[in-house]
């Protein structure tokens, strides 16, 4: 990579207290992201991706813990304060949420929601306001703009609601979005047509994007470089064709295998056995060791951190599956 | 005398309508005086008949008819005359039998007639009680005119229309009703026309104006009065009495009244649910009588201020009334009446109460404490006005709680709603005594007022003895008025005088 | 158009209610101990007095016949005269309406000038001191009764420290707001308690809702946050509750104006009760019915503005 | 696999979207939502049919009217040859038992104030399955069927994960002995790997239950891997139907083609293949006249706009419901 | 078989039994020994209270406060003490009763109507109508007048009244609980209506219901003590606290004690009620 990223994340971690104990939601979660690129973040339901997401933009610290550093564009929004976050967020680094039904307001129009993101952070005047939020309608391609920006979210479709939130989200023209699932809700036919749009602005616009999914094929189609995540922890991250040819944390790789495809029909499918553990009591060393068919001894005691593994490629694992030929290229 | 400036006044119950001939409930009653006169007057002590609108009068020997002779000059509120015709009217109104309640009062007049300033009121047989019928409210005078004018098909909704208009003019009372709002306020106005004169040769009254505001909450009443909102309070309870007389700022007046608190005892022989009435023995309700220690409830209740009754059919205030030792607190006369009667221990007798009367509910206290020696368990119904009402007339109770104030300045009235059973069955008792109903009724024609006198000491003597009635005491009005506040009074008959009142500023 | 389309709708909804409603009085009035005509005439009159006002009311009639007469009148806007006050109920009712009126408005303003703010610290606090202090304030508020608050206001603000008129209703905007302040307030202290409660949550819930992160994340000022988000969202289910508590509102004037003193509604219908006045009871009742269902629909009409999901196209 | 279990024949159902009672006066029509628009289908013994379509196609209302949650506004259910909504079959109780669901949310499908054990006794002593002294050992039976630890049988449902629950839901189910089994969306909910899990025990069970199975899902792969044949819906109808193998490499229907193309491949190199479809999803308040698919389809004739297709065979392939279908095929 | 060690849910988390967890609230645990305390007053009055409640004594009327009479004695010489505290009988008597029945009839009643639905719901919703328009009070107060005045008929009004609210409630609950799958698969179990009314959807209905049934509580407690006031209720001399307040509230300047301890009495019990109704509010809502 030329560039310089523009965000470092570096050890995050989020914790989160229920009922007196703590819930370690995320931890030490590192990345960085160049201008432009597109970071895909995946994992299980419940791995620790939004928290992430959310943690990088100062949400989370309203009902949890937040350590590490976060550096955009080489501030460090970790500790800046709400006021001053205020300004980035929106403006520099704005965030579509996971779920359209219920992330904009019902009692205001999509006008409204999308004008205020614009009051907030540029100083065009009412007209020039109004034209910006049809262009950006127009742009994620929902019809007759004009007459629906006096519409609320509930005459929208689930679809339709998720590109009115990209609509806000892109609206001041952000350097990097923070895309949490965009497309989990809706149908593959529509997911098609928002993940084209978030690549075509991300390409013309040099957007920045991390997008969270936990659909692998979504992943294969739009990202540059991928982070999987387990129980709070990245495990394994590179360029998305390594990490998803060929695998070198077993859990990839279990993932992986779990997808049907290129199985005869009607087989059993491979599954990582086991469940995942409750972030109440995560196991003492490798968190998937309880699940892990290499597991040894030292992965029941001790926990492996991120280890640079090929230039870009980096894993958290002792016994690391081999790598490829295609891979060491 | 200070003239002027306007007296505020509280009061626990508002005036609903008040017209001599349809007043019917005391808030109406005592206030007729004000806006009405009548031909005669009670003199100041209660005792004798003096004269009104009428300057004299005059009963003939066979006390068949009355002459009175009007004032001359006498005029309305609103300045018009004040005419024979307008007596005549007024009269034939108030014993017109198909309007108000009270005819029957009038019951022995059989016409009236005028020859100028002169009345002739004709009777069918002697009336003792025709004189002070002549100085009760319902015989006030009202103006023909205004009243034949008044909008209305019938006299009841004249009437109506008349006090719903608030004006000058229909009677010739020391005020006229200048300002009316239903259930909330009044406003009484001084009548520059009032043919009584005050001591300073002016036509009374002295006061310009009074404001009542009915405020039926007793705490709330009263707090007003200490805040200085208003000058005077009506029903102020016995238990506050001691504290405003503490009260450098007021002044607590406790009129005396003819006002007689007492219970009706259920005599008849079952109960209404068919079962035997342990109080048909008269006996038992000597007892009860006996058991009861008047002077505690009247500490309890009254915090001192009232005495028991000693005259078993009236107060003592009333005229004739006797003076005896009315069942005086005597534990073993009423034990030993009591098993003479052959009562049971835990014989359930109920007392019916007044739902929301703390008086009511001391009293029930304190009588269950005091008859438990008897073997009377006393429960309590409480019940409201209405109820308890229905429940007298039908004989659905054993003993309930119950008040009395004579509206006449005369025995008859009271006598014969607690003794007469053909009214109303002796107050619902169910008492019946042959002896006394022919007591009472010859009394109604005895002219001769020593026979009379003597009539009434029999009665008495006869209902003490049978008791009937659950005899407890006799209370005074108690009004408590600001400092500033001189000549108001209330008589005995509950009625409030304001003629004569002032206010300082 | 819609919405009217909308007040049509819950208009014709209501005709049954107030079928029922009279039905329910009409019967309850009438089963009723005691004899209307006693109330009248007074413990005093002659039975043959009371048959005669009896006849005169038409009180012997069957009942269908007195429900047929009574309901086909009130259809006509005739509530009938009123027993005590021996005027027309309508004529009673409407000279105290505006009383009363003025007493549940102050005290709805009042509750929400109470509830609104210290509901908004409440909840941004949520679990430290300032929350538990209003909480319990409050709940204390709601423990107690009516006229034991009025009484201890009245004895204290009123009487010792002379600040309000102890009783009555005053003139004008000014004279009513003076003399009912206090009644106003007693009222409110228990609405407000019920409605702070409510609020509370409701901030609560909605501060944890997507859109309101959503919002951060759009970088809005706080500001814009609390008012525009939250605030609006929080107070839709506030406002049915408000609608919802007019009866019980309705209840506290009850007894509240009689401790007062406040020529009202509340205290007429008690006098009503306690003097049989058939009539006026009824009257009193329908209005009540009106009034709290005018209140319903009205909390109704604002809401759908409020909220677009409830607009019905 | 040739004997038809059940025959459903030109279902319709429409929600009544709620009138006012002015609109009831004024005797105006009331608005409907038209969740099925004539879906017709056979169930074939020991098969999986596989039901694919975009959200809010009517799959699940398909599903529910099916095990009478739903009755249809008109068309016919037959279960061997009984039609299932007769008012005497309705009151039978055994078709429930013998026709069971499986719902695609596992959080809410569990009562959840009852322990497993209890859940799994319910459904036995209720439709009396076996007498109350085997009751116990059964329900440890259907745990090791759905490989669930025997404490788990103490536990209630918040205790357990997602898959485990929806295994809960299946072994509800196989405690009646059902013959056909409806699973709506059973996995969706799930993460892959659980997802493979779930699957991996239903073929299991319906290999050694000989269970019949309607496989309801939007996972294409999924439903592909799991399918004998396929049915995809679009708008509340059947627009192809056929052999899974077949459907998944060589759809006929444009829409068909249009969903499986935008399913993203796992290969990261495979892009730009996605035939993208233009315009909203029609709602199905108010269905287009003609094809469904007509306004989003390139190929879209004057013909598609008035004229409903009716599903036909075409050769070589399963049934389609386009009036070009045969043009289409031979360009692709 | 790739998936054959299939472990359970890790549960180390919940050892805690619900009491324990809703016990660490301080708010539940001061409500639960506040009514705790009020229950055991209420059943043991005369253990509690030093005098006989309604023994008059003449010669010792309102007397403040001393250690002989720790709250003093009201117009009648009764000690106040002994009143407040056997008045805790009849207030947690009204508390339960007055309450009980209409959250029976109303849960019942909700839970059928919001399972069926239909005309049955159309009437009750008429129902529900006419009764909420109706100044609650005044209702009671007619229903009570009627009866007569005493306990049991004030129970009667306040039931027959009452169970609306609690109707409605249930009604709401029962219909977002359909809206849960488990709902519809009792259905397709094949099980019969009144299972899947009564052993499905009520016990996971009912959490609002009984934390409203806590606030009503004490709400029951005013409002028989305001129609105590206006002489509806307890039939003297039967302590109440809300006929204690009336009584003594024409001493407020003079005897003051005879007012505010009842007073403090009512508010001590209803906040011992709300504090528990939030308490079970998280305890009995199911987890996960
Ligand atoms: N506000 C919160 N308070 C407490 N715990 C939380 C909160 N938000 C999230 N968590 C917990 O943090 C963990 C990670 O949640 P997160 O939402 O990041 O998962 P995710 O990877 O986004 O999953 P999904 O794919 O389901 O969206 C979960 O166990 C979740 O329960
Ligand atoms: N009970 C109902 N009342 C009214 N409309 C309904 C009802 N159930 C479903 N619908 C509507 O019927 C249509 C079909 O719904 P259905 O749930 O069958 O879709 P689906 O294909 O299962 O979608 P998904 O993939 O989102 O589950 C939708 O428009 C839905 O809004
Ligand atoms: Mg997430
Ligand atoms: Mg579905
Ligand atoms: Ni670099």
């Amino acid at each position: 990579m030329t560039d310089h990223p523009i965000l470092e994340v570096e050890n995050l971690c989020t914790t989160f207290s229920r009922g007196g104990t703590a819930l370690p939601a995320v931890r030490d979660v590192s990345f960085a992201l160049g201008k432009g690129q597109v970071q895909g973040l995946v994992g299980e339901s419940g791995s620790g991706k939004s928290v992430t997401l959310r943690s990088i933009l100062g949400l989370a610290r309203h009902y949890g813990e937040v350590s590490g550093s976060v550096r955009w564009q080489g501030q460090e929004l970790t500790t800046m304060s709400e006021r001053q976050l205020r300004k980035i967020r929106g403006r520099e680094i704005a965030m579509i949420f996971q779920e359209p039904m219920t992330s904009l307001n019902p009692l205001l129009t999509v006008g409204t929601q999308i004008k205020e993101t614009l009051t907030a952070h540029t100083d065009l005047g009412r007209r020039a306001r109004r034209d910006r939020a049809i262009e950006m309608l127009d742009h994620v391609g929902i019809p007759a703009a004009a007459t629906r920006l006096e519409e609320y979210p509930h005459q929208f479709s689930g679809g339709m609601r998720q590109r009115v939130m990209i609509a806000i989200a892109l609206a001041a023209s952000p350097k990097l979005l923070l895309a949490d699932e965009p497309t989990t809700a809706l149908d593959v036919t529509i997911q098609a047509q928002i993940l084209d749009l978030i690549l075509k602005l991300a390409d013309e616009m040099a957007m920045g994007v991390v997008l969270v999914t936990h659909d692998l094929g979504v992943v294969a189609q739009t990202c540059d470089t991928v982070s999987v995540m387990y129980a709070g922890r990245v495990v394994e991250q590179g360029a998305v064709r390594q990490v998803l040819r060929t695998p070198r944390h077993p859990y990839t790789e279990g993932l992986m295998r779990s997808v049907p495809q290129d199985v005869p029909p009607r087989t059993q499918l491979y599954s990582v056995p086991g469940t995942p553990p409750s972030l109440f009591s995560l196991p003492q060393g490798c968190a998937f060791a309880p699940r892990c068919q290499a597991a040894g001894p030292a992965c029941q005691t001790a926990r492996p951190t991120l280890q640079d593994i090929a230039p870009g490629r980096q894993t958290a694992c002792f016994h690391p599956l081999p790598a490829t030929q295609e891979d060491a290229a | 005398q200070e003239r002027g400036g306007t007296m505020n006044f509280a009061r626990y119950d508002g005036s609903r309508l008040i017209d001599p001939i349809y007043a019917d409930r005391n808030p109406d009653i005592w206030m007729v005086g004000s806006l009405f006169d009548t031909l005669l007057r009670s003199s100041d002590d209660g005792k004798s008949i003096v004269g009104g609108l009428a300057e004299s009068f005059e009963v003939s020997e066979d006390g068949k008819t009355v002459t009175l002779m009007l004032q001359s000059g006498l005029k309305f509120a609103d300045g018009s005359a004040l005419e024979a015709d307008d007596v005549l009217f007024s009269l034939d109104r108030a014993r017109n039998g198909d309007l108000g309640p009270w005819s029957g009062m009038l019951g022995s007049v059989s016409d009236v007639t005028a020859d100028g300033q002169a009345i002739t009121v004709s009777l069918s047989q002697p009336d003792p009680t025709i004189l002070s019928m002549l100085a009760t409210f319902n015989t006030s005078i009202v103006n023909k005119e205004v009243f034949e004018a008044a909008e209305g098909a019938t006299d009841q909704d004249k009437s109506a229309a008349i006090f719903a208009s608030a004006s000058a003019g229909v009677g010739s009372g020391a005020f006229y009703m200048c300002g009316f709002e239903q259930g909330a306020a009044m406003d009484f106005c001084a009548n520059e026309h009032h043919w009584e004169m005050g001591a300073d040769g002016k036509p009374l009254p002295y006061l310009d104006k009074i404001h009542f505001e009915i405020i039926p909450d007793d705490a709330t009443r009263i707090l007003k009065l200490q805040a200085g909102e208003v000058d005077a309070v009506e029903f102020v309870p016995f238990s506050r009495v001691a504290e405003l007389d503490a009260d450098p700022a007021i002044n607590m007046n406790l009129y005396p009244s003819t006002r007689i608190i007492y219970s009706p005892i259920n005599t008849r022989e079952t109960r209404a649910d068919g079962s035997a009435n342990p109080l048909n023995d008269v006996r038992v309700r000597q007892a009860v009588n006996y058991a009861t220690n008047k002077d505690a409830l009247i500490g309890l209740v009254l915090q001192g201020a009232g005495q028991p009754m000693t005259a078993p059919l009236m107060s003592s205030s009333t005229r004739l009334a006797s003076k005896l030792d009315l069942y005086s607190y005597d534990m073993d006369k009423a034990m030993a009446l009591v098993k003479e009667a052959g009562i049971e221990a835990g014989t359930k007798v109920t007392l019916t109460t007044l739902a929301g009367s703390s008086d009511d509910a001391t009293i029930f206290a304190a009588l269950q404490q005091m008859w438990a020696p008897l073997g009377i368990e006393l429960v309590v119904e409480q019940v409201d006005g209405a109820t308890r009402g229905a429940k007298n007339r039908s004989g659905e109770f054993d003993i309930h709680t119950y008040g009395w104030v004579d509206d006449v300045n005369d025995p008859s009235q009271v006598t014969g709603w607690l003794g007469y059973s053909p009214v109303r069955n002796a107050v619902g008792t169910g008492w019946e005594s042959d002896k006394f109903n022919a007591l009472f009724e010859a009394s109604g024609t005895e002219m001769d007022q020593a026979a009379r006198a003597q009539q009434y000491a029999d009665m008495q003597k006869i209902y003490a003895d049978a008791a009937p009635l659950l005899f407890m005491y006799e209370t005074p009005f108690a009004v408590a008025v600001s400092t500033a506040v001189e000549g108001y009074v209330q008589t005995p008959l509950g009625a409030n005088i304001f003629s004569r009142a002032t206010v300082s500023k | 158009m819609a919405g009217l389309q909308y007040v049509l709708k819950r208009l014709a909804l209501m005709i049954p209610t107030f079928v029922l409603v009279m039905i329910i009085i009409f019967l309850l009035v009438r089963l009723l101990p005691g004899d209307p005509a006693i109330a009248i005439a007074g413990d005093k009159a002659s039975d043959a007095d009371l048959a005669a006002i009896r006849e005169k009311l038409g009180l012997n009639d069957p009942l269908l016949v007195q429900f047929w007469l009574f309901f086909t009148n009130t259809l006509q806007g005739d509530l009938g005269r009123s027993i005590m006050m021996r005027t027309s109920v309508s004529d009673v009712i409407i000279d105290r309406l505006p009383t009363t009126g003025f007493l549940a408005l102050f005290a709805v303003s009042l509750s929400l000038l109470i509830a609104g703010p210290l509901a908004f610290v409440a909840a941004l606090n949520r679990g430290k001191w300032p929350d538990t202090v209003i909480r319990t304030v409050f709940q204390v508020g709601l423990s107690m009764p009516v006229f034991y608050i009025g009484l201890i206001l009245l004895t204290f603000l009123a009487a010792k420290l002379r600040w309000f008129p102890v009783g009555g209703s005053g003139d004008g905007f000014w004279g009513q707001m003076h003399y009912l302040f206090l009644p106003a307030m007693t009222v409110a202290l228990y609405t407000s308690a019920i409605i702070m409660r409510n609020l509370r949550a409701a901030i609560i819930e909605v501060l944890d809702a997507e859109y309101v992160q959503f919002a951060r994340a759009k970088g809005l000022p706080n500001r814009l946050i609390l008012g525009r988000h939250v605030l609006r969202n929080a107070l839709i289910s506030t406002i049915t509750l408000l609608g919802l508590s007019i009866g019980n509102l309705m209840s506290g004037t009850l007894v509240t104006e009689t401790v007062f003193a406040v020529p009202g509604l509340g205290r007429l219908m008690l006098e009503a009760i306690f003097a049989r006045d058939y009539p006026l009871i009824q009257g009193l009742t329908l209005t009540f019915a009106i009034l709290v269902s005018i209140v319903f629909l009205l909390t109704d009409l604002f809401q759908s503005l409020l909220d677009p999901r409830m607009r019905l196209t | 696999m040739t004997q038809t279990v059940m025959k459903i024949d030109d279902l319709h159902l429409s929600f009544p979207v709620s009138r006012s009672l002015l609109d009831v006066v004024q005797r105006k029509p009331g608005k409907s939502v038209n969740a099925l628009n004539g879906v017709s289908l056979e169930l074939k013994h020991g098969e999986t049919l596989g039901v694919v379509g975009e959200s809010g196609c009517g799959k699940s209302t398909l599903a529910r009217c099916i095990v009478r949650l739903y009755a249809p506004t008109s068309g016919r259910i037959h279960f061997e040859d009984q039609d299932i909504f007769d008012a005497e079959a309705k009151r039978d109780r055994s078709y429930n038992r013998r026709v069971q669901m499986m719902f695609q949310d596992p959080y809410s499908s569990l009562n959840p104030r009852m322990s497993t054990g209890d859940i799994l006794a319910e459904a036995l002593r209720v439709h009396q399955m076996r007498p109350e002294a085997d009751i116990a050992p059964r329900v440890a039976e259907l745990l090791g069927l759905v490989r669930l630890p025997q404490d788990a049988a103490e536990k209630l449902p918040h205790e357990f994960s997602g898959g485990q629950r929806q295994r809960i839901a299946i072994a509800r189910a196989l405690a009646v002995e059902p013959e056909v089994l409806i699973a709506d969306e059973l996995v969706s909910a799930l993460d892959v790997s659980v997802q493979a899990q779930v699957v991996n025990l239903l073929l299991e069970l319906q290999e050694r239950l000989q269970l019949t199975i309607l496989f309801v899902a939007h996972d294409l792969r999924l439903v592909r891997h799991v399918s004998n044949r396929v049915a995809v819906i679009y708008l509340g109808r059947i627009v192809e139907i056929g052999d899974s193998e077949t459907l998944f490499s060589a759809p006929s229907h444009p829409y068909s083609q249009a969903l499986l193309s935008a399913a993203p491949s796992l290969d990261p190199d495979d892009k730009g293949a996605a035939i993208q479809l233009e315009g909203e999803l029609p709602s199905p308040l108010n269905v287009p006249p003609g094809c469904p698919f007509h306004v989003r389809c390139r190929h879209v004739t004057a013909q598609c706009r008035t004229v409903v297709p009716a599903l036909r065979t075409l050769e070589g392939r399963g049934e389609v419901a386009c009036h070009h279908a045969e043009e289409i095929n031979q360009h692709a | 078989m790739s998936d054959a060690v299939v472990t359970s849910a890790k549960s180390s988390d919940a050892p805690q039994t619900r009491v324990q967890i809703a016990l660490r609230k301080p708010g539940f645990l001061i409500g639960a020994v506040i009514i705790g305390f009020s229950a055991l007053l209420a059943l043991f009055p005369s253990f509690f209270a030093p005098y006989d409640p309604n023994f008059i004594d003449y010669l010792a009327v309102r007397q403040p406060p001393s250690w002989a009479h720790p709250f003093g004695t009201d117009m009648l010489g009764r000690d106040a003490l002994s009143r407040v505290i056997h008045a805790y009988t009849v207030n947690m008597q009204m508390a339960i009763l007055a309450t009980v029945f209409a959250l029976t009839i109303g849960v019942t009643v909700g839970a059928l109507v919001g399972y069926y639905r239909g005309v049955a719901d159309m009437i009750f919703g008429r129902v529900v109508d006419a009764v909420i328009t109706f100044p609650f009070l005044v209702l009671v107060i007619a229903v009570v007048a009627v009866l007569g005045p005493g306990l049991i008929n004030m129970y009667i009004a306040i039931t027959l009244v009452g169970w609306v609210y609690y109707a409605r409630l249930m009604r709401a609950e029962v219909i977002a609980q359909m809206g849960n799958d488990y709902a519809s698969a009792g259905i397709v179990m094949g099980y019969s209506d009144r299972r899947i009314i009564f052993r499905h959807l009520l016990p996971n209905a009912i959490t609002p219901v009984i934390v409203y049934w806590m606030t009503d509580m004490a709400l029951a407690i005013l409002l028989g003590s305001s129609l105590g006031y206006l002489g509806l209720g307890a039939q003297p001399p039967q302590a109440e606290w809300g006929v204690l307040i009336a009584e003594g509230r024409n001493f407020i300047t003079t005897a003051w004690w005879l007012s505010l301890m009842p007073g403090i009495a009512i508010v001590i019990t209803g906040l011992g009620f709300s504090l528990i109704g939030d308490g079970l509010a998280d305890l009995l809502r199911p987890r996960g």
